[in-house]
């Protein structure tokens, strides 16, 4: 065994090793820049899924965000409040839990309900046939039915059914709103979890008109209304209204009574099993 | 211990270790690889000069000559040398054992190369070829080295120092003459110098 | 685009009287996704039906005097269609094709027919793993697999030549997204895929079965550009216009693919920029090393007339998938394409560099599209 | 090389003989007319009338203070049925007055026009097209007293008139020229002089001898200082942009207006109905709809009412035919499908077009070969096939990049895809996509 | 990263499959596609790949709170790569042959992305047996991917598996399979079938 | 002349990427845009140069001298993640726009096998210093080419209907796959 050479090794990269050490050491004093050490701490507790439901460019900006205190801790709509807690940990404050919002659908038209119009050709998203007479059914209000919303859930919580109408899985719903954003008629509407009732519904045509246009229109008949009572519900431009400021969340509203079957009472339940008869 | 100096320790001192380990560790290993090394150098000096008990190197040039001996002969047996050239891709290195005279080679032996496999690669074997794998160096047994070494194509060689380029790779059978011919040449000038 | 005809139109409201939707009220039930209601929905199915009721409440629906069609402007368009463009290739294709069975013999139709069957079958694999409508009929795939063809030895096995073309349409172009998306030419790719698989075959030439060469018994014949590369032997012209001489199947005789490829421009088919640029570069930078060396370099008509080149520009360089969109793209595409084929042809280590010159241009295909956009009307650039 | 013209573009076949040799025909006074509060762009009216009121012909029943805007006249006398949501030409539900004919003759509310146009200051002109409701007839329906009153630091030197009508088988333009280019010059002069001008052109494209011929002869006799330009015959010729750049070889600067290098175009309706304000001061309520195609009985060119059903018109036409198969408004490259025929003539209606057979129906579409046709026609020298992937793609920032929000949506692009992409529909929502991100950055 | 809820099991599994480090992690990969002309080849660097990210690992989970973050990747490449060493050398002393082949993509572990990943990520935050079970699951599941994609290419492009023929004279060899366009189509496809696999897997 | 071939051989001939196999998970990995693209690139060549320097001084003027060369690999690594961990600081105090479009690319490029890879084969090949330092641009220009064609590839491919399971690394291969085949057209053209 020959020590000498071990020896020379050992300086050798020892030195080497001291060199850089010494380097790096004063050039971390020398050069640092600061940065807050919170922003990656928060990235990581992030989800990830970069889906632009805070309303900030992804998660890495909402982190910076949070840090610089310009967003809410829980402004991520995707995060468990879980999530939340450890991220208010980093910032050292409690969070303050908000009402889970679902997305809802309103509308009934499928293609077996509404009437059709023509024959559309031509590119088959909704935003697309807005530039085209709005596909081929006839309701100018309604659900075009070419999935916009479907496409655009980051969390894959919708689908079309067979009829031709979305469906929310409310378990997967986490409520960032891509679709109210997508639909071009703005049939997808954001409710907190606790909005019952819903008048599912947007036509604004008489009652004539609407009878023929689609077998699930509201034709403004407002027994609703009367049964609701003054207040609680009214009718605006030939539709029925519910005023969820005070009412819509312990509904005891006969929805039976709907001659067209627009009035649904509406649980934690997909609301397919509305739409699809 | 501040930040500074925990960093400078640490790093010398895993350092240190590593160098220590691996000289500790060269220790044990280099002597078996040079033996390796050794071994295959031998072989390859055996595969491509007669046979022979022991072999003189003779440095220059940046290229060695062995002079392959036998205890009871005055005469060496012959010369082996290694030419290095260009073939198609890279480096081609040649073992090759030739007359004293340098006008016949004896063999030679492919030491390293990087042609395309299954093209350039027939050089070294053929597996394609069921009758002969190593038809192409086998060509060198013997071949006559004067006034140089030459190649044809699609036809049987008619000289005795011509041969056959390997069908798709003339580049590479090509550049394995030019390599054996200015090798030839470069261990003639050192023999004349260093050894007559 | 799905099309939608009145008839699918029809027949999605299903027939009379039967009530689709009520088989749908047992939608798939996805567990543990769906929580229960907070008071049951009634549903209509559930709703007693009152008797004498319309038979399907669509009835009153609005029914329009006459069914228009609504669709986005522009309403007319022009004949042109894919298919049609693509049938026309393969029309073009056809004096090379029977030039081919001229000298190659009957053989070369076996493998012509082998290449393209393999090819539209391979298709309709790939369309049925992407679970995608067939798209045999656009006449791509027919392209693809007869050009491939064209390209190779007369002496390759057929089963090469099969192999070659499922690779082409494969991994060539339907991984990529099939039709209009692939980055390189597919039939060169997949020439490209079987000169480094076999790569003896591959470069292994008989001579045609024509008089001329009727003495010669050697079984292996050499290309002009390889005569020329390794012996310094340069062919006669007719010969090389007429395609007299050893190559692949397609690409020996320079006038047939020229009357096919003529054709092709005339009915702009093709971008004749392409061609232009690449077989005007060739000329020019093949014409000045041969102007300055003439017995080193062949003649600049030498180069234009042998090889792939003529096949390469007019049929393969012009496949507007894998070539620039904009038009100083084509100009840059082609002259790009003309200086890597002179490099390898002069320099290489191969005789021949069509194929590579191609394929190395699309590419770069996608940073000429990048970088040549061009300035649109009143755009004020930094 | 001969005729002037712009860069690019198509040649789609004309189909104008249907109607070019028809001369305008007057449309009875129709029963009953809808007219939507919103036919131009910019600000709509508030409704000046009730239900069960009774209007004059002329009469204003719908105007906004704000200045990009136009304000509708009644164009029949009657009594007002209705004001509510009704179908527009569109597409979309808009508000609209509803009015049932009471009288046979009309009763005219008229504006009060100047003796003398010729000395009436500038700002009475000016404030006399806006009371007349003008908007531009040649297809955007911009409020035309906006377009006449550039701000001071844009001196205009150029006015051109609009008598090209390159889309196929319209030919509303071509007849007003033939029959009424007295007049339509008249109205051209009163431009110019609001503009303050001394160039002007007219530019008719070449398939139009007869108008070109016509309105050589009624300028030299009567307006030497404007020019007759015959230009040569291509798709979009009509557009401003290139209509500026054929005849003046100006170009238009991204993002900028014609005014932006001093030049005004006007379509040759717009004269007219310039005309009639100042001279005769009738406010816009009827205009020139050429009802063509080979889906209906009878090709004509109508002068009729704002607010006329489109069916009124069709059946003064003999009827749509049992084999037609779509009908838009506008021409076939910019036209907007109908399928409702209860929709009213709108300011814009420059032609009702009834097919029989479709070119694009049941055309397969295929995925884009890049085969560069369109970027090869595109006369804003875009590459629509790009654009169109990356609306699909939702690639905004790219789509802007690429200029998406410079597309005149002219359709010449789809117009000559072997693929049959649909690519101005998708361009359209790429631009809407993109305006619509960009107003959120803003904001 | 709260990974301490999971099972010591998945922690060795997942590398088979779940976080395979060539397939999903996609780090690696110059080894993988330089080497796996044979599965011999593939074996040995696999071996060689998962005794060195063992070994560091060990050390480098026992020394964790000693080094300090700012030098944290130079003290952790020292490691690697003496390790790395003694690898390259015991192969070179031992294996000649195989060492020949595998050329300088032995020290070329060294700077392999899976091994330093594996430390940055999971090393130098938790013990040394988990560790060591997490670097062994790494480690087997690059091994796996090395020979089967080596067997692959060798079946196709030699016609034989571990140096022994497998395919017949009819079989004419795909020479492009042990050329550089052979190993990226190879690792493509493989990667291809693992997400088609996955994807089957998460619907079903 | 020598210098020049070999500049073309690192850089087009024998692509260290598309035939040596080297820097492959930053060739994956940054090659999603362009833009990021050529930084990675300008990054890598600028690494690759310092450190064919770098390592020639450290190998012939400390380790053949001592009989060193068991500690090559573990020196040079050393001295390639400092200087790039130096480096990088360095951009990062003096200016933002080149740290953001070049020094964030910089701590990738540490455990990228290509920087090792050139220094171990201009070892092996016995380069001198100024052959050394050519390689070492040679292969970054090399490195850049590769990594810019492959993002203006993908950036088409985001276009593109790619199959589900392909889409990313998959098809990437294929390309990459693609690429080494259309490079093989230059094989031969010089062997240096
Ligand atoms: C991918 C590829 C690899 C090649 N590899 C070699 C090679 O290793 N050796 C060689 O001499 N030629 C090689 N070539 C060159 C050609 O095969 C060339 O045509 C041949 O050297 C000419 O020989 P021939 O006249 O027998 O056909 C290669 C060509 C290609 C396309
Ligand atoms: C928002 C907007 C503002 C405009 N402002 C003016 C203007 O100030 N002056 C003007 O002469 N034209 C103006 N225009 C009208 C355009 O010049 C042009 O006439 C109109 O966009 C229709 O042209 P087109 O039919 O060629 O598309 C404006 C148009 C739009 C959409
Ligand atoms: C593609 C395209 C084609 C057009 N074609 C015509 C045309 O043929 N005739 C016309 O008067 N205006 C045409 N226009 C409208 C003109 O651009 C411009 O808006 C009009 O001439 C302005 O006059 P106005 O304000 O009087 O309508 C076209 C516009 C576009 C975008
Ligand atoms: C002018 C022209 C040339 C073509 N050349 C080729 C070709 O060289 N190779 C090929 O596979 N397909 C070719 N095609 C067919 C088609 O474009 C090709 O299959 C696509 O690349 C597949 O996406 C060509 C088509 C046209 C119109
Ligand atoms: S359904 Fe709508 S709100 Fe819910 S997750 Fe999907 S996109 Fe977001
Ligand atoms: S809800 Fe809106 S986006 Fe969704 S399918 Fe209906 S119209 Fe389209
Ligand atoms: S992109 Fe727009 S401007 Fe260009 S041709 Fe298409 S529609 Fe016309
Ligand atoms: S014309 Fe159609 S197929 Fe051709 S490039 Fe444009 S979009 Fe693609
Ligand atoms: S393994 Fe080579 S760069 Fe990652």
């Amino acid at each position: 065994m020959d020590f000498t050479a071990i020896i020379i090794a050992m300086a050798s990269l020892g030195g080497l090793g001291m060199i850089f050490s010494v380097g790096l050491s004063i050039a971390n004093k020398k050069l640092h820049v600061e940065e807050d050490p919170r922003i990656a701490e928060v990235i990581e507790e992030l989800p990830g899924a970069n889906c632009g439901g805070c309303g900030l460019p992804g998660c890495a900006a909402f982190a910076e965000a949070v840090i610089a205190g310009e967003a809410e801790i829980s402004g991520c709509p995707v995060n468990s409040d879980e999530g939340s807690q450890l991220i208010a940990e980093i910032m050292g404050v409690e969070v303050t839990t908000s009402e889970r919002l679902i997305a809802r659908v309103i509308c009934q038209g499928g293609d077996y309900e509404t009437a059709k119009k023509g024959v559309y050709q031509g590119v088959k998203t909704c935003i697309g046939a807005t530039f085209a007479g709005g596909g081929d059914k006839l309701c100018s209000y309604g659900c075009i039915g070419y999935s916009d919303c479907v496409e655009s859930c980051p969390f894959d919580a919708m689908y079309m059914n067979d009829n031709g109408l979305p469906v929310v899985i409310n378990d997967k719903c986490t409520g960032c709103g891509n679709c109210v954003e997508a639909c071009p008629r703005d049939i997808m509407e954001l409710h907190p979890e606790s909005h019952k009732l819903f008048v599912l519904c947007k036509n604004l045509d008489s009652p004539k008109e609407s009878r023929k246009i689609c077998t699930r229109a509201c034709v403004g008949c407002g027994i609703c209304v009367r049964l609701a009572g003054e207040g609680n519900m009214e009718m605006q431009d030939n539709l029925a209204v519910v005023n969820y400021d005070i009412y819509g969340s312990d509904p005891v509203l006969p929805t039976e009574k709907c001659p067209t079957d627009v009035l649904a009472i509406l649980g934690g339940q997909v609301i397919e099993e509305k739409q699809s008869a | 211990m501040n930040l500074t100096t925990k960093m400078i320790v640490v790093l010398t001192v895993l350092t240190m270790v590593a160098g220590g380990l691996l000289s500790y560790w060269d220790g044990i290993t280099s002597p078996r690889i040079e033996a390796y090394r050794l071994e295959q150098l031998k072989q390859a000096i055996a595969e491509v000069l007669p046979d022979h008990e022991s072999y003189d190197e003779v440095k220059a040039d940046g290229m060695i000559l062995y002079i392959g001996k036998n205890s009871n002969d005055p005469e060496p047996v012959g010369l082996a040398f290694e030419a290095i050239g260009n073939g198609f891709q890279g480096k081609i290195s040649i073992m090759v054992g030739i007359s004293l005279d340098f006008k016949k080679i004896n063999a030679i032996k492919i030491l390293e190369q990087l042609e395309t496999p299954g093209l350039g690669t027939k050089i070294v074997e053929d597996p394609s070829n069921k009758e002969d794998r190593f038809w192409f160096p086998n060509q060198f047994k013997n071949l006559i080295t004067e006034p140089q070494i030459d190649v044809v194509k699609n036809i049987k060689p008619g000289k005795p120092n011509e041969i056959q380029a390997i069908t798709g790779a003339t580049i590479s059978s090509v550049a394995m003459a030019t390599i054996l011919n200015d090798g030839i040449q470069k261990a003639k000038s050192i023999y004349q110098l260093k050894v007559q | 685009m799905e099309e939608k005809t009145n008839e699918q139109e029809d027949q999605k409201s299903g027939p009379e009287g039967a009530d689709p939707s009520l088989e749908k009220s047992t939608a798939p039930e996805k567990d543990g996704e769906k929580q229960e209601p907070v008071k049951k929905p009634e549903t209509p199915a559930a709703k007693p039906k009152p008797a004498p009721a319309p038979k399907d409440p669509r009835d009153k629906l609005f029914k329009p005097e006459q069914t228009l069609i609504i669709s986005s402007s522009p309403h007319f368009h022009t004949h042109d269609s894919v298919p049609k463009i693509m049938w026309s290739v393969v029309a073009a294709l056809v004096p090379a094709t029977v030039m081919a069975i001229y000298y190659f013999g009957m053989d070369t139709l076996i493998m012509i027919g082998s290449c393209v069957a393999a090819a539209l079958v391979t298709e309709i694999i790939m369309n049925k793993m992407k679970g995608e409508g067939l798209t045999i009929n656009d006449g791509s795939a027919a392209i693809t697999g007869l050009l491939l063809a064209l390209t190779l030895p007369p002496s390759l096995p057929i089963s090469a030549g099969v192999i070659g073309s499922v690779f082409s349409i494969s991994i060539g172009k339907q991984i990529f997204g099939g039709l209009g998306y692939n980055i390189f030419n597919p039939a060169l790719l997949g020439r490209a895929f079987l000169q480094a698989n076999f790569p003896v075959a591959m470069t292994t030439w008989t001579y045609p079965n024509t008089e001329k060469y009727a003495q010669i018994d050697a079984v292996t014949a050499a290309t002009p550009l390889a005569q020329f590369k390794f012996d310094k032997i340069v062919a006669n012209y007719g010969d090389l216009i007429s395609g007299n001489v050893g190559g692949s199947l397609g690409e020996t005789s320079a006038l047939a693919v020229l009357i096919g490829g003529i054709f092709l421009l005339i009915m702009k088919y093709a971008d004749w920029r392409i061609p232009v640029s690449y077989l005007g570069t060739v000329f020019i930078l093949g014409g000045l090393f041969w102007f300055f060396s003439p017995g080193n370099y062949p003649d600049p008509v030498f180069h234009l007339l042998s090889g792939g080149l003529m096949l390469g520009a007019l049929f393969m360089a012009t496949d507007m998938v894998t070539s620039p969109i904009t038009t100083a793209g084509s100009w840059i595409f082609g002259a790009g394409a003309g200086i890597v084929l002179v490099i390898i042809r002069l320099f290489g280590g191969v005789p021949e560099g069509v194929m590579y010159s191609i394929l190395l241009m699309n590419a770069f295909t996608p940073l000429i599209n990048r970088y040549t956009r061009p300035k649109y009307f009143g755009e004020v650039r930094a | 090389m001969g005729l002037p013209t712009f860069k690019k573009g198509i040649h789609p076949n004309d189909n104008k003989s249907f109607t070019n040799h028809k001369p305008i025909e007057y449309l009875p006074i129709p029963e009953e007319v809808f007219i939507p509060l919103q036919q131009h762009i910019g600000v709509a009216g508030d409704v000046l009338v009730e239900k069960g009121q009774e209007v004059k012909t002329g009469q204003v029943i719908g105007k906004s203070e704000k200045f990009v805007s136009a304000p509708v006249h009644a164009s029949i006398t009657g009594t007002v049925k209705a004001v509510d949501q009704f179908l527009h030409p569109l597409g979309i539900k808009a508000t609209m007055i509803h009015i049932e004919k009471t009288a046979e003759e009309d009763e005219w509310e008229t504006i009060n026009a100047p003796e003398n146009w010729e000395t009436a200051s500038i700002e009475d002109l000016r404030n006399l097209i806006w009371q007349a409701g003008i908007v531009g007839l040649g297809g955007a329906a911009f409020p035309t007293h906006v377009k006449l009153a550039p701000p001071k630091e844009k001196e205009i030197n150029t006015f051109i008139l609009n008598g090209v009508e390159c889309e196929p088988f319209l030919t509303a333009d071509h007849r007003a020229m033939l029959e009424m280019g007295d007049k339509m010059l008249i109205g051209m002069s009163i431009i110019m002089k609001i503009l303050g001008t001394e160039n002007g052109y007219i530019g008719i494209e070449n398939n139009k001898p007869d108008a070109i011929e016509i309105m050589n002869e009624l300028v030299s006799k009567k307006f030497p200082a404007f020019k007759v330009v015959p230009l040569k015959v291509k798709y979009p010729q009509g557009a401003e942009k290139m209509l500026i750049e054929a005849i003046v070889k100006r170009r238009v600067p991204a993002g900028g207006l014609p005014m932006d290098v001093g030049t005004v175009v006007n379509n040759v309706g717009t004269a007219l109905a310039v005309a009639n304000a100042v001279v005769e001061g009738k406010p816009l309520i009827e205009r020139i709809v050429t009802v063509t195609g080979q889906g209906i009985t009878e090709p004509k060119n109508l002068m009729v009412r704002i607010g006329t059903p489109f069916k009124t018109l069709m059946e003064s036409c003999g009827g749509l035919k049992e084999s037609a198969i779509q009908v838009y408004m506008g021409g076939p490259m910019m036209g907007f499908a109908q399928y409702d025929m209860n929709v009213p003539i709108v300011k814009a209606t420059s032609g009702i077009i009834c097919q029989e057979k479709s070119d694009i129906f049941k055309k397969k579409t295929y995925p884009c070969i890049q085969c560069g046709n369109c970027v090869s026609v595109c006369p804003m020298n875009l590459l629509p096939t790009r654009l169109s992937s990356f609306a699909e793609m939702v690639k905004l920032e790219e789509a802007e990049e690429f200029g998406i929000l410079n597309c005149i949506e002219c359709g010449s692009c789809s117009y000559v895809c072997p693929s049959n992409i649909p690519l101005v529909q998708w361009i359209r929502v790429g631009k809407l996509q993109v305006s619509e991100s960009k107003r959120k950055k803003v904001a | 990263m709260a990974k301490s809820k999971t099972t010591l099991r998945y922690e060795f599994l997942k590398g088979l499959w779940d976080e395979n480090p060539i397939l999903k992690s996609l780090l690696g990969l110059c080894p993988v596609l330089a080497v796996t002309n044979s599965a011999i080849n593939g074996l040995a660097m696999g071996l060689a790949t998962t005794f060195v990210l063992l070994s560091s690992s060990i050390i480098i989970s026992s020394i964790r709170n000693l080094i300090p973050n700012q030098v944290r990747i130079p003290a952790f490449i020292v490691i690697i790569a003496t390790f790395v060493t003694v690898a390259d050398r015991f192969l070179a002393a031992f294996f000649p042959l195989i060492s020949k082949d595998l050329g300088p993509y032995v020290p070329l572990i060294v700077v392999n992305c899976i091994i330093l990943g594996r430390q940055e990520a999971f090393s130098s935050k938790n013990s040394v047996f988990r560790s060591i079970i997490d670097s062994s699951g790494m480690g087997v599941g690059f091994i796996l991917v090395l020979v089967a994609l080596g067997g692959f290419r060798e079946i196709l492009g030699s016609a034989s598996l571990f140096g022994v023929t497998v395919l017949g004279d009819w079989f004419q060899p795909w020479l492009v399979m042990i050329l550089p366009g052979g190993a990226f189509l190879g690792l493509g496809i493989f990667i291809g079938i693992a997400n088609w696999i996955n994807d089957r897997r998460a619907r079903a | 002349m020598k210098l020049i071939l070999l500049f073309i051989s690192a850089a087009v001939v024998n692509n260290f990427v598309l035939s040596y196999f080297l820097g492959i998970c930053p060739f994956i990995g940054v090659s999603k845009k362009v833009s990021s693209a050529v930084s990675m690139g300008m990054a890598v060549t600028f690494v690759m140069t310092i450190t064919a320097a770098v390592t020639w001084l450290i190998y012939h003027l400390i380790l053949v001298p001592a009989n060193l060369e068991i500690l090559q690999y573990v020196s040079f690594i050393l001295v390639i993640s400092s200087l790039v961990q130096l480096v990088e600081m360095f951009v990062k105090k003096i200016s933002k726009p080149l740290y953001d479009t070049l020094g964030i690319y910089l701590p990738l490029i540490t455990t990228n096998c290509a920087i090792l890879g050139l220094a171990l084969f201009a070892v092996l090949r016995e380069y001198n210093f100024m052959e050394s330092l050519v390689y070492g641009i040679g292969a970054g220009a090399g490195f850049s080419l590769a990594i810019v064609i492959m993002a203006g590839i993908r950036e088409e491919l985001e276009l593109a209907k790619v199959p589900k399971p392909f889409e990313g690394a998959g098809i990437t291969m294929i390309v990459a796959a693609s690429l080494a085949l259309a490079f093989m057209g230059f094989a031969g053209l010089i062997s240096v």
